[in-house]
């Protein structure tokens, strides 16, 4: 089996996810699967005027990878990429962007959530929202790890 | 030596980013290293004994019996919320 | 409940992945999923110079918008759109697009699935291959309605 | 009237498009309507009589038993192949 081309981006810049989308099909994709997440807005006491986000540099990069090395294990993906900010972002902004290309659409599907839910409990980055009442960490969310336990071990050692 | 880095609410807590200790055998461990740390202050104990501390040994995530070596790069962060 | 923004496009011309992601999000999307099915070009004897889509139109737009109304029933979303080309299409051109937007990606991810599921197997659409060999048209897979057959009816009545 | 239409690989076998035809009691239902049709030619049998064909009356999927009215739209096709 060829070998899926892998990409991990870390940027402080905004990003497009039409460019970035273009930039991941070739010739056999038959199935595109992408994740956008938008900083939310909030409202009243909850607004948020400014997300800021860490990371951990070295580490973010190299779980990132792995993530998608994982994926690319167990289903049969031409192309993943993950690009996430960091730094100051305000609401609305776009902060994270996975995409996965494969000649079907069951396993572009699968992966593209494998790797967002891995990303949410895995990788180093952390979140302080900024509003009107001040700054605040924000915390991590059970429902996020309930989502990463529903992916079984790969049993089948592809890859 | 050992690299000890912080992020988040802990680097926070403890008001640092990153910190170079020489290597000892009191510090061969997380656990030990741990436990040196947590005797610096009230805000070090208490940014570094919350039960879901994260703790990264050459950037992998690692537990507090995970052995050091001088040159180790250790990071401890509270639970991840990216995305 | 707000209402979900609910779109369906059927059209011969080309269509852009990237624009018609721009349009769906609003303010609160914190996530946005996307499919994006291209033609797949195959090889040797099994090369497709050509894919001719032809669809019953009326019902195709029904049928297409009860599919988004059945996802926005089953999940609380803010918008989702189809666009789905017919006529003459060369290998790598996108054929169909889904967006959905919603709160939260469970939801988003879920509901794009849905919808692909469903448009591949209710929608009134065929494809027909040409190539060095002929034409022949797609036969359907038994794989899709397996698929669709993993949405349970809908028991919460929202909407 | 009944607007009957005919689609896809359907479509090429019966050699036709659409035509209409007066509502009549032998046209009552999708099974009579069809009855009708087969003994157009062979073609006409062979593509109306395929196990999978799929009939939708007024634009909805419908079954084999279903009644028709004069006005309605019948359409005869094979599975769908979008996406």
């Amino acid at each position: 089996m060829a070998t899926a081309a892998l990409t991990v981006q870390v940027q402080e810049q905004a990003f497009d996810p039409g460019a970035l989308q273009q930039a991941l099909a070739s010739a056999d994709s038959g199935a595109v699967v992408t994740f956008t997440g938008h900083v939310r807005g909030g409202a009243g006491a909850a607004a948020v005027t400014c997300l800021e986000l860490e990371h951990y540099p070295g580490m973010t990069e190299r779980s990132l990878l792995a993530i998608l090395e994982d994926a690319a294990a167990r289903w049969p993906l031409l192309a993943a990429a993950v690009v996430h900010r960091v730094g100051r972002l305000g609401p609305g902004e776009p902060i994270v962007w996975v995409g996965v290309s494969a000649a079907h659409r069951g396993e572009a599907f699968a992966a593209c959530d494998f790797i967002m839910d891995f990303l949410k409990t895995r990788a180093p980055f952390w979140k302080k929202e900024h509003g009107p009442a001040g700054a605040a960490w924000v915390e991590s969310r059970g429902s996020d790890e309930e989502r990463a336990a529903r992916w079984q071990p790969s049993t089948d050692g592809a890859g | 030596m050992l690299r000890v880095l912080f992020f988040a609410r802990v680097r926070e807590q403890v008001g640092c980013d990153s910190l170079e200790l020489p290597w000892s055998e009191d510090r061969a461990t997380v656990h030990g290293l741990l436990s040196g740390l947590c005797q610096r202050g009230p805000q070090w104990q208490a940014a570094l004994g919350q039960p879901n501390l994260v703790v990264a040994v050459n950037q992998r995530v690692a537990d507090s019996a995970a052995r050091l070596q001088a040159g180790d790069e250790v990071a401890f962060f509270p639970p991840v919320t990216g995305g």
